[in-house]
C-alpha cells in the first residue's frame, strides 16, 4: 500500500482517538491535561530506558504511560488535597517531572540513543516506513497498530459508558449525587488521555496531540447540541483538518503535522466565522435570553 | 577537584562565567517569579507556557525576514509573537467565548505548528546560518554572558520598578476586576501592559531556560507563594525570593558536576520549595491542616464522651465506675474508637479508674461540668429566645479550648437571671472551680 | 411508631481549611414538609447540603437519610446544586438535561427507554417547560433554568429533595412555579430541603425551618421557631431595619414586591 | 517552482482518491535514484556515481542532522528511492532508528554501520558510537569502499563506471588526507588542541594528531552546565591555545561565553573562526562541497592556531 495512503490513515486515526478524548476533556475544562502528559513522559522514557537498558517499544511505551498517568493522578491530587489551581497544579506537575527527565537524561549524556528530541518526537511522515512484522510477513506500520488499539479502546469506552462520562462532564456533583462514582471516572477518563497522548506523541508527534486534543472538540463545540454531536462532529473536523493539513504539506513541501494543526486551525476560525454571521443574520428576530455569567 | 573544593570555589565567584549564570539566573527568577504571580492570579498559570511556546513562529519569522540570527531581532520577533498570542487568547475568550484551558491549547499548538511549518520550510531554502534557529528555544543558561546580563539586569529592574509604580491599580485589577472597571480604571489598557510584562519574561528567559521550564519559573515560584500567603505583596515578595534562590541553587549544581544543566535544576529546587511549602505552609499546608483536623476531630469526639459521663454521673453520684457499655448505650461509637478516645482522655487525666470501668477525675470533671454548663446554658438561652451576638458565639466556636468560654457562659447566665435548670429540667452547673470541685 | 427522620445528621462537624463553618449539628427533619435552611451569608447552609450528600467530607458526624446511609437509599434522594455551579455552555438539550437524572437509574452500560423518556416528558410538563425540551440550556434564562435543573431532580423520581438557593435569580413567575411544585412534592408525602435566602418568604413558603449561623441554632415548625429573636439570633446584627420591616408586611399579609430584598438576598 | 507544487498536490489528491498507481516506469537506462540523509554522504555518491546517479540529499546546509524535520516532499523522495544511504550511528536521531528498521523493506545503506566496530570510537559502554566518521578521510574511504560495492550489486551494468570514479574519489581523499596530516604536523605541538561547542571531532583528532575537547557531549541536544565550561576553560588556559571555534551546527553563542569568560579571566583567546561539523556550507559555494568543506575546516585551524 502507498505511504501517503498510510499515512492518512494514521493521521486520520490519531485525529479520531484525540478528538474522542478531547472532547471531554474540553468539556471538563482540563484540555492543557494533553499538554501535560505530553511532556512529563519524557521523564518515564528515560527511566524505562535506564531501568530496562533497552529501547524495546513496549518497555518505552509502558514507561510513558504510566508516567503520564502518574502526573494526571497527581495534579487531580494537587488541586483537590493541596486546593492548588487546577491548571497550576499541572503546570508545576509536569514542569517537575519534565526537568527531572532532562536531568536523568544529562546524567547519562553520554548514551547517545536518549534524548528529548529523538524520544519524545514521533514523526508522522516516517511511520509508513516504520512496520511490524510476523515473522516475515509486513503486518503494516506499528503507528497503525498503535492507534487503531487506543481508538477501539475509546470508542469501547464510549460505547459502554457514554452516561456516566455523560453526567461527569455535565457536572461531577450532579454525577455524584446520582451516586456514579466520580474518582472512578475520572481516572478512566485520565488513563484513557494519557494511553492517548502517549501512543499518538509515539506516532505522529507532541504537538499533534494538544492540537488534535483542544482544536476539533472546540470546532465541533460551537455548533453541537448535544455531546454525541460534538463527538460525532470533532471527529469529523480532525478528518477534515487532517485531509487539508496533507494538502497544505505538499503544498509546501512542510511539516504534515504542523500543516494538520494549522488546518485545524483554519477550521476552527471557519466555524466561528460562520456562527457570527449566523447570529448576526438573524439577530433581529431572535429572541437573546442568555445566562448571564460573570 | 572534589566537590567541597567546588563548593568553595563557586561561592568565590572569582569565575567570571559563574558570577554571571548565577547573576543572571538570580535575575531571571526574580523577575519571572514576580510576573508570574500576576499570571496565577489572573488564573492563567499556563499562560507562560503557552507565550512560551508561541515564541517559536516569531523567531522563525524574524529569521526569514531578515535573514540574521542577531539576537536583538530574534527576541523581537518573539516578543511579537508572544503579544498576537496573548491577543489571540483574549479574542478566543473573550469573543469567542471559549473555554480558557481551551484557547491556551488552541494557541499554544497552533502558533508552535506555525513555527515548525517554517522551521521545515526553511531548512529545504538555501540558506545559509539558519543552524541554532531551533536551539534558541532550548534552554542553555551556562552560555549566559556579561551582555545578556545588562540585558536581563534592565529588564528585571524594569519589572519591578512597574511593578512598585502600578502595584496599587494592579492588585485592584487582579482582585476585583468589576469594581476596577466601575471605577473607572482603564483595566484593558493595564491587562495589556501585563501581558506586555509577561512577554517580556518570557522572551528574555527562552534562551537561558528553555520552553518548558520558563513556564516552570513563571509558575512554580507562584503556586508557591500563594500556598505560603493570601496577600499580593508577600506574595510577589516570596515568589520573587525563591525564584533568586532556584536560580543560585541552579548555578551552583551545574558548577559541581560534569553536563548538569542549570535551567532544570533549578525548576527541580523551585518544584521542592513548593512541595516543602504544600507539606509544611502554616494555614494551606497537608501537614498542619490534617493536624487541624485531627486535634478538631478530637477535641468533638472527647467532649462528646466526657459530657455523656457527666450525664451517667448525675444520674447516681461521681463516684460510680461505669463500663463502656454504658457508655455506648448514650452515645452509639464503634467499640475500638471509643477505646481510643477513652485511653487519650486517660492519658490527659481526665478519667480515673481502668479503661474498663472508670469516672471523671477532677479535671475531668471540672472540664465536663463547664462543657455541660456550656451546653445547657445555650439551650436554655435558645428556649427563653434572649439575644446574644452569634458572632461571640462564632469565636467561641472558634476557640481552641471550648465551644463556649467561660465569660460567655457568665453573660448566658447573667442574662438569664441565673437558671438553675436547663429546658429539660436538668440542672445547670455552677462554674467550676478548683475550690468548688465536688469532693469525694 | 414514627416514621424515619427523611434527613439526620449527629454531630455533623464540617471545617474549610481551619475554620469550623459547621460545628456540631445535631438535627432531625422530617418527611413530608417544606423545609427551609436559614442563616446568613457563610453559614454554613451549603455546606451542610453538601456534606450530608457526601460531596465533602466531615470532620465528624455522619448524615442518614430515612434512617440510612446515604448509598443504601440513593434513588430516594435527590439533589440540585447552585446555578452557578453548573456549566451552561455544554452542548445539551433541555430534554437531555432532564434525562441526566435517569441515569442513576440505569446500570452505566444501559440505554434509557421508553419509560425513562415518558418520565422526563412528564417532569417537563410539572415545570412547564415542555414547549422547551428542544432548546440548548445556554440558551435558557435563569428562572428556566432552575425549572431545568427542578425537573431534572423530579425525574429522578425522589422522595427527598435537597435544594442548594432554588431561588437565587428568579423571576417571579418562576418563583411561584417553583413553590407550587413544593406543594405537589408535599401533597404526595415528598419532601422539600431548600437553602433560602429571602427572609420576606419563608413564613408563605415553608412550613419547617432549620436556623443556621455556624451551630444549629434553631429548628422545628416555622410557627413556632421562625420568630424575630431567633432571626436576630442567627443573623446578629446584620439583620437590619428592611428586613423587620419586610417580615412585618408579610406577617400582615400585606407582600409586596416593590420593597427592597433584604440584605441576605444580594444573588 | 509552481509547477513542481502543482504536481506534488495533484500526487497528493490522486493518492487521496485511491488512485495510487503511479509506479515509477522502471526505464532500463535510468540513472539510479539515490536519497541520502546529510550533504556529505551524497557528495560521496555523486563522486562514485556520476551522471549514472541521481542523487538527494534530505537535509540542507545549516541543518542539525539529528533533529532534522522530515516534510511531506521527503516521503516521496524516499518513496522513490532505489538507494537510502544514511549515516547510522544515530546521526540522524529519531530518523536513523526508522530507516534501519526499513532496511526490511527497501534498499538501505548506513555507512556508519558498515565499518568494523574496531575502527569506531565508542561512546559508552552500551555499543554506542560517535558518528561523526567523515572527518577521519581514511575512515570516509572505507565507508566509500563499501558504499562502492552496494552501489555495484544495485547496478552491475555500470560496474566498471562506478570503479573508475570511486578510484579517482578515492584518490583526493587520499590526497586531501595526506596534506591534513602535514600540516596539522606543522602546527606547533602546544597548539594540535581544538576546541569546539560539541565532540563533532573526535576522528578528525584521532587520525591527525590533534586533541579535542567540546564543551558539549556527541549529542547537540544535551545541555552542557559550569562545570563544563569551568573543565574547557582550564584546559584552554593552561595551554596556551590561541584560539577556539564555533560550529556551522551550534548557535554561536555557546562558545562566545567561553571566550567571553576567559577575557574577563585575563586570558584573551581569539575565537578561530566556524567550522563545519554536522552540515556543510550552502548548495553552490566550496563549503557546499565535501572537499571544499574539510578544507575550509583545515584552513580555519591552520590560520587560527599557526
Amino acid at each position: 500500500m502507498s505511504e501517503i495512503l498510510w499515512i492518512l490513515v494514521i493521521a486520520l486515526l490519531a485525529g479520531a482517538a484525540n478528538a474522542l478524548i478531547g472532547s471531554l476533556l474540553v468539556l471538563q475544562r482540563r484540555v492543557m491535561l494533553g499538554d501535560a502528559i505530553s511532556h512529563s513522559v519524557l521523564f518515564g522514557l528515560v527511566l524505562a530506558y535506564l531501568l530496562s537498558g533497552s529501547r524495546d517499544p513496549l518497555m518505552m511505551f509502558g514507561g510513558a504511560a504510566l508516567i503520564g498517568l502518574f502526573s494526571a493522578w497527581l495534579t487531580d491530587l494537587l488541586h483537590r488535597l493541596g486546593r492548588v489551581q487546577h491548571d497550576a497544579s499541572i503546570g508545576v506537575v509536569f514542569t517537575f517531572l519534565f526537568a527531572l527527565g532532562v536531568i536523568l537524561i544529562a546524567g547519562h549524556a553520554d548514551q547517545v540513543d536518549i534524548d528529548p528530541d529523538c524520544v519524545l518526537h514521533g514523526e508522522l511522515a516516517l511511520t509508513p516506513f516504520d512496520t511490524l512484522h510476523i515473522g516475515d510477513t509486513d503486518i503494516g506500520p506499528r503507528a497503525f497498530w498503535q492507534l487503531l488499539g487506543v481508538t477501539a479502546l475509546l470508542l469501547l469506552m464510549l460505547a459502554v459508558a457514554y452516561r456516566p462520562l455523560h453526567a461527569l462532564t455535565f457536572s461531577a456533583v450532579h454525577a455524584a449525587s446520582l451516586g456514579i462514582s466520580v474518582a472512578l471516572w475520572n481516572t478512566v477518563l485520565a488513563v484513557m488521555a494519557s494511553l492517548t497522548a502517549v501512543a499518538s506523541f509515539d506516532a505522529v508527534g507532541a504537538i499533534l496531540v494538544v492540537a488534535m486534543m483542544a482544536l476539533p472538540a472546540n470546532t465541533a463545540l460551537v455548533f453541537a447540541r448535544s455531546l454525541q454531536q460534538m463527538l460525532i462532529g470533532a471527529v469529523l473536523a480532525s478528518a477534515l483538518a487532517v485531509l487539508g493539513g496533507l494538502a497544505l504539506a505538499a503544498w509546501l513541501d512542510a511539516s504534515i503535522a504542523a500543516a494538520i494543526v494549522v488546518a485545524a486551525g483554519l477550521l476552527l476560525a471557519l466555524a466561528l466565522a460562520l456562527k457570527a454571521f449566523l447570529r448576526r443574520s438573524s439577530a433581529a428576530h431572535r429572541e437573546t435570553p442568555r445566562s448571564q455569567s460573570a | 577537584m572534589s566537590a567541597w573544593d567546588a563548593l568553595f570555589a563557586f561561592w568565590r565567584l572569582d569565575d567570571p562565567n559563574v558570577l554571571w549564570v548565577t547573576l543572571g539566573m538570580a535575575l531571571l527568577g526574580a523577575s519571572s517569579g514576580l510576573i508570574g504571580t500576576f499570571a496565577v492570579l489572573e488564573k492563567r498559570a499556563l499562560l507562560g507556557d503557552v507565550l512560551a511556546h508561541a515564541a517559536l513562529p516569531g523567531v522563525t519569522m524574524a529569521f526569514f525576514l531578515f535573514h540574521t540570527r542577531e539576537p536583538l531581532v530574534i527576541l523581537l520577533g518573539a516578543a511579537a509573537a508572544g503579544l498576537l498570542a496573548w491577543g489571540l487568547i483574549d479574542l478566543l475568550t473573550r469573543r469567542a467565548r471559549l473555554r480558557q484551558d481551551s484557547a491556551l491549547a488552541i494557541v499554544l499548538s497552533l502558533f508552535f505548528a506555525l513555527g515548525i511549518l517554517q522551521l521545515t520550510w526553511l531548512q529545504r531554502q538555501p540558506l545559509a546560518n539558519q543552524a541554532g534557529l531551533d536551539k534558541f528555544l532550548f534552554g542553555q543558561a551556562a552560555s549566559l554572558t556579561d551582555a545578556d546580563l545588562y540585558l536581563l539586569g534592565t529588564v528585571a529592574l524594569g519589572l519591578i520598578l512597574l511593578t512598585a509604580l502600578l502595584f496599587d491599580r494592579l492588585r485592584l485589577i487582579l482582585f476585583d476586576r468589576q469594581h476596577a472597571l466601575a471605577l473607572g480604571v482603564p483595566v484593558r489598557r493595564y491587562e495589556l501592559l501585563l501581558a506586555a510584562m509577561l512577554v517580556c519574561a518570557v522572551v528574555i528567559g527562552l534562551q537561558l531556560a528553555g520552553v518548558v521550564l520558563m513556564a516552570a519559573l513563571l509558575l512554580t515560584p507562584a503556586a508557591t507563594a500563594r500556598l505560603l500567603s493570601d496577600r499580593l505583596r508577600p506574595m510577589l515578595f516570596i515568589a520573587m525570593t525563591l525564584g533568586v534562590l532556584a536560580g543560585v541553587t541552579g548555578a551552583n549544581v551545574s558548577y559541581l558536576a560534569p553536563r548538569m544543566p542549570t535551567g532544570p535544576w533549578m525548576v527541580v529546587a523551585l518544584s521542592l520549595f513548593f512541595i516543602a511549602a504544600l507539606l509544611l505552609a502554616p494555614q494551606r499546608g497537608l501537614l498542619p491542616r490534617a493536624l487541624r483536623q485531627r486535634s478538631l476531630r478530637r477535641r468533638v469526639e472527647e467532649e462528646n464522651i466526657l459530657r455523656t459521663l457527666f450525664k451517667l454521673h448525675e444520674e447516681t453520684s461521681v463516684d460510680t465506675l461505669w463500663s463502656q457499655d454504658d457508655i455506648r448505650h448514650h452515645r452509639p461509637l464503634g467499640a475500638a474508637r471509643l477505646n481510643r478516645i477513652l485511653q487519650r482522655l486517660h492519658r490527659e487525666g481526665m478519667l480515673d479508674g481502668t479503661p474498663e470501668r472508670m469516672r471523671l477525675s477532677a479535671a475531668g470533671l471540672k472540664r465536663a461540668t463547664t462543657l455541660t454548663r456550656g451546653h445547657r446554658l445555650w439551650e436554655t438561652y435558645l428556649e427563653n429566645r434572649l439575644g446574644l451576638s452569634p458572632e461571640r458565639a462564632h469565636f467561641a466556636a472558634e476557640a481552641a479550648e471550648h465551644v463556649l468560654d467561660e465569660a460567655t457562659c457568665a453573660t448566658i447566665e447573667r442574662e438569664l437571671g441565673r437558671p438553675s435548670t436547663d429546658p429539660h429540667g436538668r440542672p445547670i452547673p455552677e462554674r467550676p472551680d478548683a475550690a468548688e470541685a465536688p469532693s469525694r | 411508631m414514627t416514621p424515619a427522620p427523611a434527613l439526620s445528621l449527629r454531630d455533623l462537624t464540617v471545617s474549610y481549611q481551619e475554620t469550623p463553618v459547621l460545628w456540631d449539628v445535631t438535627l432531625d427533619l422530617p418527611t413530608g414538609c417544606n423545609i427551609a435552611i436559614i442563616g446568613p451569608n457563610g453559614a454554613g447552609k451549603s455546606s451542610l447540603l453538601k456534606a450530608a450528600m457526601g460531596f465533602i467530607p466531615a470532620a465528624v458526624g455522619e448524615a442518614r437519610f430515612f434512617g440510612e446511609p446515604l448509598d443504601r437509599v440513593r434513588a430516594r434522594v435527590a439533589y440540585v446544586p447552585q446555578r452557578s455551579e453548573v456549566d451552561w455552555d455544554y452542548p445539551i438539550s433541555v430534554e437531555e438535561t432532564v434525562m441526566l437524572g435517569r441515569y442513576g437509574g440505569l446500570r452505566w452500560w444501559q440505554r434509557p427507554g421508553a419509560a425513562d423518556r415518558e418520565e422526563v416528558a412528564r417532569a417537563l410538563e410539572k415545570v412547564g417547560m415542555s414547549d422547551f425540551a428542544r432548546r440548548q440550556i445556554s440558551q435558557l434564562s435563569g428562572g428556566q433554568q432552575q425549572r431545568v435543573f427542578l425537573a431534572r431532580a423530579l425525574a429522578q423520581g425522589a422522595d427527598l429533595y435537597l435544594l442548594d438557593e432554588p431561588f437565587a435569580g428568579v423571576d417571579m413567575a418562576t418563583e411561584r412555579a417553583i413553590v407550587a411544585l413544593f406543594n405537589a412534592i408535599r401533597a404526595r408525602g415528598g419532601t422539600v430541603i431548600a437553602v433560602h435566602h429571602d427572609l420576606s418568604t419563608v413564613a408563605d413558603y415553608f412550613d419547617h425551618v432549620a436556623l443556621i449561623n455556624q451551630r444549629l441554632i434553631a429548628a422545628g415548625p416555622t410557627e413556632t421557631v421562625y420568630t424575630l429573636d431567633n432571626l436576630r439570633h442567627t443573623y446578629g446584627g446584620r439583620l437590619g431595619l428592611l428586613t423587620d420591616i419586610g417580615r412585618r408586611v408579610t406577617e400582615a399579609g400585606l407582600n409586596d414586591e416593590a420593597l427592597p430584598p433584604p440584605p441576605g438576598n444580594a444573588a | 517552482m509552481t509547477k513542481n507544487r502543482v504536481s506534488r498536490l495533484l500526487s497528493v489528491l490522486l493518492a487521496l482518491t485511491s488512485l495510487w498507481g503511479f509506479a515509477c516506469a522502471h526505464a532500463e537506462q535510468a540513472p539510479l535514484r539515490v536519497v541520502t540523509t546529510t550533504a556529505m554522504i551524497a557528495d560521496m555518491v555523486t563522486g562514485i556515481g556520476g551522471e549514472r546517479v541521481e542523487v538527494r540529499a534530505l537535509m540542507g546546509s545549516g541543518v542539525d542532522p539529528h533533529v532534522y524535520r522530515v516534510s511531506f516532499g521527503d516521503i516521496q523522495r524516499l518513496n522513490g528511492a532505489e538507494l537510502i544511504v544514511y549515516n547510522g550511528l544515530h546521526l540522524e536521531g529519531r530518523m536513523g532508528q526508522v530507516l534501519e528498521r526499513m532496511a526490511r523493506k527497501r534498499p538501505v545503506h548506513a555507512l556508519g554501520e558498515a565499518l568494523p566496530a574496531a575502527r569506531l570510537i565508542a561512546v559508552d559502554d552500551a555499543g554506542a558510537h560517535d558518528p561523526h566518521i567523515w572527518f577521519d578521510l581514511r575512515l570516509w574511504r572505507e565507508a566509500g569502499e563499501a558504499l562502492l560495492e552496494r552501489l555495484i550489486a544495485l547496478r552491475p551494468e555500470d560496474a566498471s563506471l562506478f570503479r573508475t570514479r570511486a578510484a579517482a574519489y578515492f584518490a583526493r581523499l587520499d590526497a586531501l588526507d595526506a596534506r591534513i596530516r602535514q600540516d596539522i604536523a606543522s602546527l606547533p605541538e602546544n597548539q594540535r588542541l581544538l576546541v569546539t561547542a560539541h565532540d563533532a571531532f573526535a576522528y578528525f583528532g584521532r587520525a591527525y594528531g590533534m586533541e579535542v575537547v567540546g564543551l558539549q557531549g556527541i549529542s547537540t541536544a544535551s545541555e552542557f552546565g559550569l562545570a563544563d565550561l569551568r573543565r574547557v576553560r582550564q584546559i584552554v588556559a593552561s595551554r596556551g591555545v590561541k584560539a577556539v571555534f564555533i560550529e556551522s551546527s551550534v548557535p554561536p553563542r555557546f562558545i562566545e561565553s567561553l571566550l567571553a569568560g576567559l577575557e574577563s579571566a585575563g586570558q584573551p583567546v581569539r575565537l578561530g573562526g566556524e567550522l563545519f561539523s554536522d552540515s556543510m556550507g550552502p548548495a553552490g559555494t566550496p563549503e557546499g562541497q565535501y572537499f571544499g568543506m574539510v578544507e575550509h575546516n583545515l584552513h580555519t585551524i591552520l590560520e587560527a592556531l599557526q
